[in-house]
């Protein structure tokens, strides 16, 4: 499915746009109009967090979004029967969740009713490569992907071992640091990264953490393959609900959709 | 010395839990560690330091009169107490320090609960002429102000963590959080025996001087080993740094004793070995307080130090194989035994310490004059008066 | 060891001005002093004590950064920091305390001002199983709450002392009528190098330890005597102690330091050997802050530690044969020294030991490389956090 | 004089009765009016106390006196004034003085212009045996007796050498403690103590601290010389002034005085 989404955007000569939303925040009905709203508005992919105590991979916005639907007594569960409810009507969904949940809720289990569910993998922030081989093997398994991640620091030969072992698409980290809007990423070496990145695979590369204007996506350069935003869409719709968080979630992924095309080669 | 397998594994436990853009500064650390940990000039250093600036060895102290009516038991503390910044801490912050500047890095960085962390590193940074950043949460800091004061008297910034519980838990996710940011030019000091490989490994190596003190000490003195070794258990370092100095000594019996807070049947505790279960948090994988659906418990514990949902590795791994016995005591039980043991003997013990000198009675009512129990007295309990 | 005469008297000061009814006490002090002096089992016996209870020997330490900017001196402090209870006032109560068991008192009487030697004598007193009273003046209970608190923790009664200015120089009038009252069975520990004949010379033997650590410390550590010796100067128990290791080397050079206040020109300051003249106060013939008329004047220090208005006789004594140099820094240089040593070395000094400290950096600017300084660090600041 | 004084009472059958005043307390015109008083109650010596900072062998009422009295600036000096002013009118006066005043003063002088006032000794509490050599001198010098103190505490070689050593009379302290009116001496060792001094010595034997009753005097049994009265004294008249205070001190001594006689050998 993912191959599909990158596939087509690649088609029509644009970026991949991805969407990280927190599920729960502030409830589930609300997620679930955000979800069918970016669906409508053309989002290729879209990443939906499942909240967890301890975020340390999160930004304030991410981890306070966390909170939020931590208190909605959103988890693993419920997360799971969410995207089984919105499948039929969205991309491909790729869940975001710390490890602990995953292993608390048993390997196994996660990948069975993730596939169950209709999901299309996992990004799990804490587990890097060194850790990933059990969480690989069971989401392949059910033919799931999971997607690693690739830092500013993480030197080359480890980058190739990364982009060898992710499946579905290579999560390319723009700057130091956790997820949020505060400090942009510097292009330059982000580009040459993608570059470098590019010459090891074909899988595609998707770029995310501190990612929220569309000058953002057109500095990107068309290097990369997809365009992961999430802290500025959760500033985008904080505060409100259902219906209006819906409308607000258009009106601020329109342009951001549109630089994905814009740039050209 | 029994280091963890590659990937710093204890048995099941350990690993390396963090987002990617932290590998490869653990794998730094790792390989600059490893190449101080076989020099001879880095030990040479910090014994010196550990001599000089924090006053070691510390010593051992039998006590006269606080076991006395239960036991003729020899009751035998190690005064990590009368360490500079009066705890073990300071062992620790010392070797991070010292590996920090080798490695040439210009700044550190720590997350701090009841602020002896905290105090700990802001103390090596001044001495070191390195500025650090010290991560505390808003209700930390209210409840423990004197520390903040010394803390910035030493020219440390303290930053307010307002995210989560707001305690020593969200600190931690937020100095990783920072230290992802600033990984190039920043060295993070971990606390305790927690964290990410290399941290347990590498802050048990700089706590073991405690126990290596502790068994000449007591070989020394009384001509034998002892029968028992009690520590309190927060995180686990100073448990870890007395048990590994006998860890070979297969007859000797350790005992971890955590915060049994309310009660370990209920939830207000931070007894994570005697009452939580396995998971990842901070980097490793070990025993924890979680709800069924894996987030972390909030926790509680009359003693700041010990207020942490989670536990070093090394010591889910001496749980599972036996080599460790883990036990609680209670708020009540822990205050008690901080006034009985500075009306006995003229100490007054760190509240965390007092989980270990209340078990350590207890114990003793079961021991006679031919065994001998060894304490880790592991700080001073000045921090806490007016808390009891 | 440089004994005073017969009558207590070091050259002109010293003796023993009180009232008949402690003579005969005076006289049973001096015979079990003398006696225990000569046993080589109490020495063994407070020897322990210092190693196992209070952890010495206690380090010395070099500066790294303190005063590097002006000086290439090696700048090295005697760390009395790091004793049990965090000053140099332990050592002299457990000398006293030991005494008193040996003499079979029952009980221990203490004055006390800032509550460093209050906490002293409860601690050892708690050891010992020795009932404490310790007498402190109404308005240093209110500055130095905390104190106050862990003497109570240790079980000594803390009697608040309402007459004359309310502070150390009205609690040691207190401690000596209670004294008088139950003279039989309690044993009264002064707590510095003051009071009637033989408690100057009896405080500095059990003090001394700092001076002969110091001395073979140094020489072990830089195979030469230090050029200059340097400690604040209250009742001057941490001076005589530091002195006293060093007395027969001629050629090192001992500096006083007394409390400057707001300047010793005016009224605000406690400086008696250096803004004083010779009277008799608290049992002794010593230098004093006094009226024409010869009442005893109120003194003023922002460390309560020295603020009081006597001084023991031996430094009268030094001041008059030249052996010793005093000098004064004030409030405002003690605060300065403070803030500057905690961000360079990482270590707080007590604010008594600020003024020793801030003196150091002046005469670092005056000496080289093949000098050495020598420096008191009589007590650790964590009781002086928020007063500076 | 001071020999004179207890000679008469011995001649008299009594115990010579000699009042403590502070001086100053609270003003110089007070004292005078009492010392009048005192002289016409037939007080036969008078300890006139000088006010120190630190007088740590007194008790709370004595020493809050003398701080009341250096409110009023009286030292050494303005004591030595109203002595000289008074010695016409009234029976011998001692001094009873802390030594640093008088060190400040300067001995030499100090027993010069005392004898140029007429006064008839000093009382030194803080000054003992030991350390009394210079200042007896000084004072013998001027024809000026020096009683000095002896405690229950006092090992009889020792009360040997002070009975022998004191001039005027011999002060006994009738038990352990400062001055004061909280605990009552106690009889049976104080009097066998009285015997074994008086087998030492002819010199008065003077007995004070902590007498403030009529049934204290006559519990002495005739087996002094004199008695001291001094913080019950000052309590009685303490918070008047003048002449008020005055007829409180008569009032105050007459049953004392009575008691001196009362006693039956
Ligand atoms: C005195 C003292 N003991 C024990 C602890 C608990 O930590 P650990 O279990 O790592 O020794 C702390 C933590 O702050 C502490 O300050
Ligand atoms: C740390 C410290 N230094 C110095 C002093 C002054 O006393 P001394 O002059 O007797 O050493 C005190 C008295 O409380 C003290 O606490």
């Amino acid at each position: 499915m993912l191959e599909d989404a990158f596939e087509r955007a690649r088609g029509e000569k644009r970026m991949a746009f991805i969407p990280y939303v927190m599920a729960g925040d502030p409830d589930l009905e609300t997620t679930e109009a955000i979800l069918l709203a970016l669906s409508d508005a053309g989002a290729d992919v879209i990443e939906l967090g499942v909240p967890y105590s301890d975020p340390l991979a999160d930004g304030p916005t991410i981890a306070a979004a966390g909170q939020r639907a931590l208190r909605s007594a959103t988890h693993l569960r419920e997360v799971l029967a969410l995207a089984s409810r919105c499948r039929e009507r969205c991309p491909p969904i790729v869940l975001f969740t710390y490890y602990n949940p995953v292993y608390q809720f048993g390997v196994e289990r996660f990948a069975r009713e993730a596939a169950a569910a209709g999901v299309a993998g996992a990004i799990v922030p804490d587990v890097a490569l060194d850790e990933s081989a059990e969480l690989r093997a069971a989401l392949q398994a059910q033919g799931l992907t999971m997607p690693l991640l690739v830092a500013p620091s993480t030197p080359h030969p480890r980058a190739a071992r990364i982009v060898d072992a992710a499946t579905g698409f290579v999560y390319v980290v723009s700057r130091l640091g956790v997820t949020g809007t505060g400090n942009a990423p510097d292009f330059a070496p982000l580009r040459r990264q993608l570059a470098s990145l590019r010459e090891l695979t074909d899988k595609p590369l998707a770029v995310g953490f501190g990612l929220s204007s569309p000058q953002d996506v057109r500095n990107l350069g068309m290097l990369a393959d997809g365009v992961v935003v999430g802290s500025a869409l959760i500033d985008a719709y904080a505060g409100a609900r259902a219906q209006e968080a819906a409308t607000r979630v258009r009106q601020f992924v329109a342009p951001l959709i549109a630089a994905c095309f814009l740039v050209s080669p | 010395m029994s280091a963890p397998d590659t990937r710093g594994y204890f048995g099941d436990f350990g690993g390396r839990y963090v987002p990617e853009v932290l590998i490869a500064a653990l794998d730094e650390l790792e390989r600059a560690m490893m190449a101080a940990f076989a020099d001879p000039a880095f030990w040479a250093e910090y014994h010196e330091v550990l001599r000089d600036f924090v006053g070691r060895p510390s010593p051992i102290y039998r006590c006269e009169r606080y076991a006395a009516d239960v036991s003729s038991v020899p009751l035998v503390m190690k005064r990590e107490d009368t360490n500079h910044t009066g705890a073990h801490k300071i062992n620790n912050t010392v070797g991070q320090a010292l590996l920090a500047r080798r490695m040439g890095k210009r700044r550190l960085l720590a997350e701090t609960g009841a602020g002896q962390h905290g105090v700990a590193t802001a103390t090596v940074g001044a001495k070191l002429g390195l500025p650090v950043d010290v991560y505390m949460g808003v209700r930390d800091i209210e409840r423990q102000a004197l520390n903040v004061d010394v803390m910035r008297l030493l020219g440390a910034q303290v930053h307010a963590v307002a995210s989560g519980t707001q305690t020593l838990k969200d600190a931690t996710n937020e100095a990783f959080r920072v230290w992802a940011q600033r990984v190039e030019d920043t060295f993070y000091v971990i606390g305790s025996v927690v964290g990410a490989h290399p941290y347990p490994f590498m802050v048990r190596e700089f706590q073991k001087v405690i126990g290596i003190e502790a068994r000449r000490q007591t070989l020394e003195r009384y001509g034998r080993l002892p029968s028992d070794v009690i520590a309190c258990v927060g995180g686990g370092s100073n448990a870890m740094g007395i048990f590994s100095g006998f860890v070979d000594d297969r007859d000797v019996k350790f005992w971890g004793v955590e915060a049994g807070g309310k009660g370990v049947d209920g939830d207000e505790h931070a007894a994570s070995l005697r009452a939580g279960s396995i998971g990842v948090l901070h980097g490793s994988r070990s025993y924890l307080l979680q709800s069924a659906e894996g987030q972390v418990r909030e926790t509680h514990s009359i003693s700041a130090g010990l207020d942490y949902p989670g536990v070093g590795p090394e010591h889910a791994f001496f749980k599972e194989s036996g080599r460790a016995t883990y036990v609680d005591i209670t708020d009540a039980q822990a205050v008690e035994a901080f006034h009985a043991f500075a009306r006995c003997e003229g100490i007054l013990p760190a509240l965390e310490s007092a989980h270990a000198i209340g078990f350590a009675r207890e114990l003793a009512a079961q021991r006679g004059a031919d065994d001998l129990i060894l304490v880790n007295l592991s700080g001073r309990g000045d921090k806490d008066i007016g808390r009891c």
